[in-house]
């Protein structure tokens, strides 16, 4: 493997220089760690579901990862639009989706947020920008890409976000994604959430070196390379990139090193599979990016541990609540196989 | 009707009873005055595709559109298929109307993977919440040797993938009525067009209309056969049934317009009524539409078919550059005629 | 003969009189024996795919290979599925046998401007020159809820293509025999597995072999119904037919094993006798291979069909998530028998 | 546009300086020069007859783009892999093709490189290691990876070059062929000719800047760019690239600027039809590849007049025999349009 990922600045091109975490605010700060959370806990309960075998849709875990999405879409307005990907749970969670409709969509049930039709790989949320979900591997780049150009039409301010993985990089939509998006300027930004595998598939039998945001200076996108297990070094990255999209100075590329805790897929660790080297896992599991964000802020005496602590039980109180709606809400009626194939003015 | 009336010619036209208000444009005319109205009534509406801004305006077709829309809404793009046909979608589900326009139905393999994956499985996926309105125009029909990467027909793909819809239109009237309708429509459309019938004349209203999906039309009644042509082979069709009329045979001409939906009942009607069924399409035989086509006669639970079916294809063969080994690939309406009286001799 | 045998279960496998030197592996053994023994003979012969040489081995597939042969012969690669399709074009005009490996289909449609521009047509677009032996190994069959990306069986879009041939084994006997088949072919094959029947039990002998590419068998007799089944569906098929023998409907069955080259005689010869016929396959119904099939049956000159002909497939739209819906989704033996009782009922 | 492309020697990676001129010995100056003539002269003779419409193949002339042809292939062996596109002519002559062979084809004759099949834009000379040729822009960087794997595999020292136009660094294969070359330090040589069009689309309509070779860096990947129209400047570049990929050092890519005379196909010249400034064409042609070479050997006095004229008579006399041979080479048999669709061990 490659030297382990350093939060170092270097990019591109020209973006101002990153906040120090002291630049942030208390109530930032304390958004962010809700958000973790809420997104950790999100998953801890498919976890403890999950072998029951009645949560029926495969489910891609980002529990390591969650301080991307929450340090991103802290930028984000309502009404701009994400693409995620496969690992959809934290990038939905942190643009404000309710946990019910996810839980119940991946209990199949009509009640979900794609009416069962979707499961966990293809969540959509329109009212929230998330307009659907590709789970092919690099799709959403060119869909963000896509969005964006339909905002810059329209005028309506809206900044477009594609979250991917360093194997999205790997597809050669990455680059005509990059190169049309920087060839007009669209309000987008790319979020590589590189976690150093594809499936089981290191990086370094997938691409000649680990620094993907090297790639944006062939596009003339500015590209940071981020720690992506720190929210402190992302959200004021990714603050200035969604803000130079919104000023309409064009697409930004931060890519941002994590790794992930679980299997590529379910509720499993796969270290003892093979997948990975523990000690590797061992290492990321220490900048956990939940305690990294919380200790820093017990430090800083921006929160006290009871603070932690009744987050934690407001957060299980309404997880547990959307659980149990999920798990109560019928299934659709099996006519609707066949609905929604072909969209009907009419209807 | 004459909307319904195919012209072989020039002097056919003019033989055509002239009517009040009636106007003859060519198909190639028809398609441009579509774009053209539909650039001008709905703001969502845009044209993108590699050198839909050139000179040669894709074969005339979008002749002047960007001089009078601007380079925005009429959009030259890099050469990167799937990652633009990615962008069209993103686009769509934004509320944008894209007409994708290919030069040549070859480069759809390229992005087979935002069509079948992503713009067909959209509305579905997202569980009926957002439909993807996005038309591809493909043109299909050699030029000089154009050989086997520049001349393919590929319709047959689209039709065995849930979601998308697919035109062929044969006449003028058809080629604006069914472009508006699928811009119309709200799903993904495959609009197929045959360069060769780009000259084609016919009655075009000034107005702009839409011609229903699913509704065949009968180009030519008659009683002894069925021949269900496509695109360019109706007119082929037509010049085989005129000149078997001299020989006492009776052919009728069925002219789908649009394969999926298919105006299943016109065709299983005339079958009844003739017992034989020629299916002509342009396009390689095996594993082509007409399989699909003879089906639905054939699951019909009383028996149609009086005599064995035949299909006129190009041979089972890529495109050959040579005109000699051309001459041998391609159908006409000798082929056609050759086969119905084979058929006819036959029961 | 126990080479054409089905067996429905380990049982059924027992009850078969054992013969001497005859050895039973699985349909995954099978496959991953055909690989063994064809990396061992031929140091042309090397896979490549997304994961090949991961610790699940592409559902067992290719489990060990990476370890007995390295990392090159057996070569995990980024995920780009076009570039590397076209790599492995290149490898084979340059006179290797690669053998690309899919873990589902879904992903082929990233490929099909090498496959379908590129591999189809290399040998016939060079004059017959330079053959282009590629074997592509897809997997179809859903697991847990894959839903609409993950689930997808698009063989019928291969059949339409010149210039490549199409299997899809059912037995481990054939998985064997028709993957070793299809690497000695020279041409570009498609190989088309479903993973529901890996766990398929039957006799496979040690030593390598092949089995003719156009030569189907009958997986049982039957006098009243033609059954064509495809892939898993043979199963679903016997499985029906053994529960209508009791019903006093006598039901033979029937496994092309190649769709293209076809085995019309040996479908045509069945039907002439039964007078019924019934298609089922592992794919959407409109624009399948059933169409084709059904095509050149009712081509014959002779009218064969005595009664409608019946498809049995999934339901004409994107798979869904729910189990509720993917319940609705799939047949089953038992659609293939409440298929066959009313066409019995008809006539 | 772009300022003028100049020589200047900017690199994503290590290589040794450019030789200069004098460096070149005069026999290597001088087959430099006979190459480009004959590339030129074998282009103005399809010229002239083309007009008579019985080359029914659609040419893409490479006039005024000699230098990147004749400087390439130099380096290469007879089995060298080279991969041409839709603009075929120069690197089929550059690499050794007998011009018989390419004049039969384009007339479609039996007696072409590939019997008739393939006309301009898919020439095949496996002797030559020109395996064939696609004419899907992009199509062959990662076909050119691929036999790069294959003499990797093999070890014998064989070197692939992949021509691609700017258009064709559009394209995702691009970065699909680039990363994987790098990622196996494959012996290949990416030869991007940038005439800044593809079509009638300006790169600037089509990438964000001129400097595709800035794109070798993103993959470690040494760039250079060069005067395409220099080939004393091309020659010693594109021979330490050769050295680099024999030596197992790995890929690199070469930008060569250049500008097409012609129009994109056909024998005509397009600024009057609009598609490009005639000033542009003009302030090109002033620094004809063949002109500026001729002039820098007569006055270094490696040349006389004499010897030049001769080299042009010696080229005609050889060119128009390749054509009489072509016009009076039979056609192939009509029946072969439905051979080589498949490869056949036994024939
Ligand atoms: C085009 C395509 N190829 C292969 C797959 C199978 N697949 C699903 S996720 C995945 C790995 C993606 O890795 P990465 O992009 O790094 O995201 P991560 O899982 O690491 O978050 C693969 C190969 C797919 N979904 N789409
Ligand atoms: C995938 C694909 N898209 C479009 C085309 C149509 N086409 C043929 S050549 C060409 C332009 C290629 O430009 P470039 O690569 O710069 O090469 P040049 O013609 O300038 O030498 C295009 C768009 C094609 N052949 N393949
Ligand atoms: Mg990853
Ligand atoms: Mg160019």
């Amino acid at each position: 493997m490659w030297p382990k990922p350093s939060g170092s600045f270097i990019g591109g091109g020209k973006i101002g220089p990153q906040s120090p975490s002291g630049a942030l605010s208390p109530a930032v700060l304390k958004d962010l760690l809700s958000t973790m959370v809420l997104i950790r806990r999100f998953e801890e309960k498919i976890i403890e579901v999950y072998g029951r075998q009645d949560m029926k849709s495969p489910v891609h875990l980002c529990i390591g990862e969650e301080a991307v999405a929450a340090g991103v879409c802290a930028h984000l307005r309502r009404e701009d639009y994400i693409f995620t990907n496969h690992r959809s749970h934290g990038h939905c969670l942190a643009k404000g989706m309710d946990p019910r409709f996810l839980y119940a969509e991946f209990y199949g049930r009509v009640t979900g947020c794609c009416r069962g039709k979707g499961g966990s790989m293809h969540p959509a949320a329109p009212e929230l920008g998330i307009l659907g979900t590709s789970a092919i591997v690099g799709g959403g780049l060119a869909l963000a890409a896509g969005t964006a150009l339909a905002a810059q039409r329209q005028g309506d301010g809206r900044v477009s976000v594609a979250f991917f993985g360093d194997g999205g990089a790997d597809e050669g939509t990455f680059h005509e994604a990059l190169n049309f998006a920087s060839l007009k300027k669209l309000p987008v930004v790319f979020v590589c959430e590189n976690n150093f595998y594809a499936t089981n598939s290191p990086l370094s039998a997938r691409q000649p070196h680990p620094d993907i945001y090297k790639r944006g200076a062939g596009y003339d996108i500015p590209a940071l390379l981020l720690d992506g297990n720190d929210a402190v070094d992302i959200y004021p990255a990714a603050g200035e990139a969604v803000a130079r999209a919104r000023r309409g100075e064009g697409p930004t590329l931060l890519e941002c090193r994590t790794y992930r805790w679980k299997g590529h897929v379910g509720p499993d660790c796969d270290t003892e599979k093979g997948c990975r080297p523990k000690e590797e896992l061992l290492s990321w599991m220490e900048k956990c990016p939940l305690e990294l964000l919380k200790t820093r802020l017990l430090q800083e005496g921006i929160i006290d541990p009871a603070w932690y602590d009744d987050l934690v039980r407001e957060t299980d109180r309404e997880l547990d609540a959307a659980l149990k709606f999920a798990q109560e809400s019928p299934f659709p009626d099996p006519a609707e196989v066949t609905k929604h194939v072909y969209f009907d003015q009419d209807t | 009707m004459p909307w319904t009336k195919v012209f072989l010619s020039e002097e056919d036209l003019s033989q055509f009873p002239a009517q009040e208000g009636l106007r003859s444009l060519t198909f190639v005319q028809a398609l441009r005055e579509a774009q053209e109205q539909l650039l001008e009534q709905d703001p969502r509406v845009f044209l993108l595709g590699e050198g839909v801004d050139d000179p040669g305006g894709i074969f005339g077709s979008t002749l002047g559109l960007a001089e009078k829309f601007g380079s925005e809404r009429v959009m030259d793009i890099p050469i990167a298929e799937n990652g633009l046909t990615g962008v069209a979608v993103g686009a769509a589900v934004a509320g944008l109307r894209p007409i994708f326009v290919h030069m040549r139905m070859d480069f759809l393999p390229m992005c087979m993977d935002q069509i079948v994956n992503h713009a067909a499985k959209w509305y579905y996926m997202s569980g009926g919440a957002v439909p993807c309105p996005l038309v591809i125009r493909s043109i299909i029909g050699r030029g000089w040797g154009s050989a086997a990467q520049h001349s393919q027909a590929l319709h047959a793909l689209f039709l065995h993938i849930p979601g998308l819809k697919l035109a062929l239109p044969s006449t003028p009237y058809d080629a604006k009525g069914l472009l508006m309708a699928a811009v119309a429509d709200g799903n993904p459309v495959m609009f197929v067009e045959h360069r060769w019938i780009y000259g084609s004349v016919g009655y075009v209203p000034t107005e702009p209309y839409t011609v229903p999906f699913g509704q065949g039309v009968v180009r030519r009644p008659g009683r002894d056969v069925t021949v269900v042509a496509l695109s360019q082979m109706v007119y082929e069709a037509m010049k085989a049934a005129r000149e078997l009329d001299a020989e006492g045979i009776s052919v009728e001409v069925i002219d789908p317009r649009t394969v999926k939906p298919l105006d299943e009942d016109l065709v299983c009607t005339s079958v009844k009524k003739t017992g034989r069924l020629v299916i002509a399409d342009v396009a390689c035989k095996t594993g082509g539409v007409g399989g699909e086509i003879a089906c639905r006669v054939v699951e019909r639970d009383e028996v149609l078919l009086k005599a064995p079916l035949r299909r006129v294809n190009f041979a089972d063969a890529p495109t050959p550059c040579s005109p000699v080994l051309e001459e041998a690939y391609y159908p006409s309406s000798a082929t056609i005629k050759e086969t119905i009286k084979e058929l006819c001799r036959k029961s």
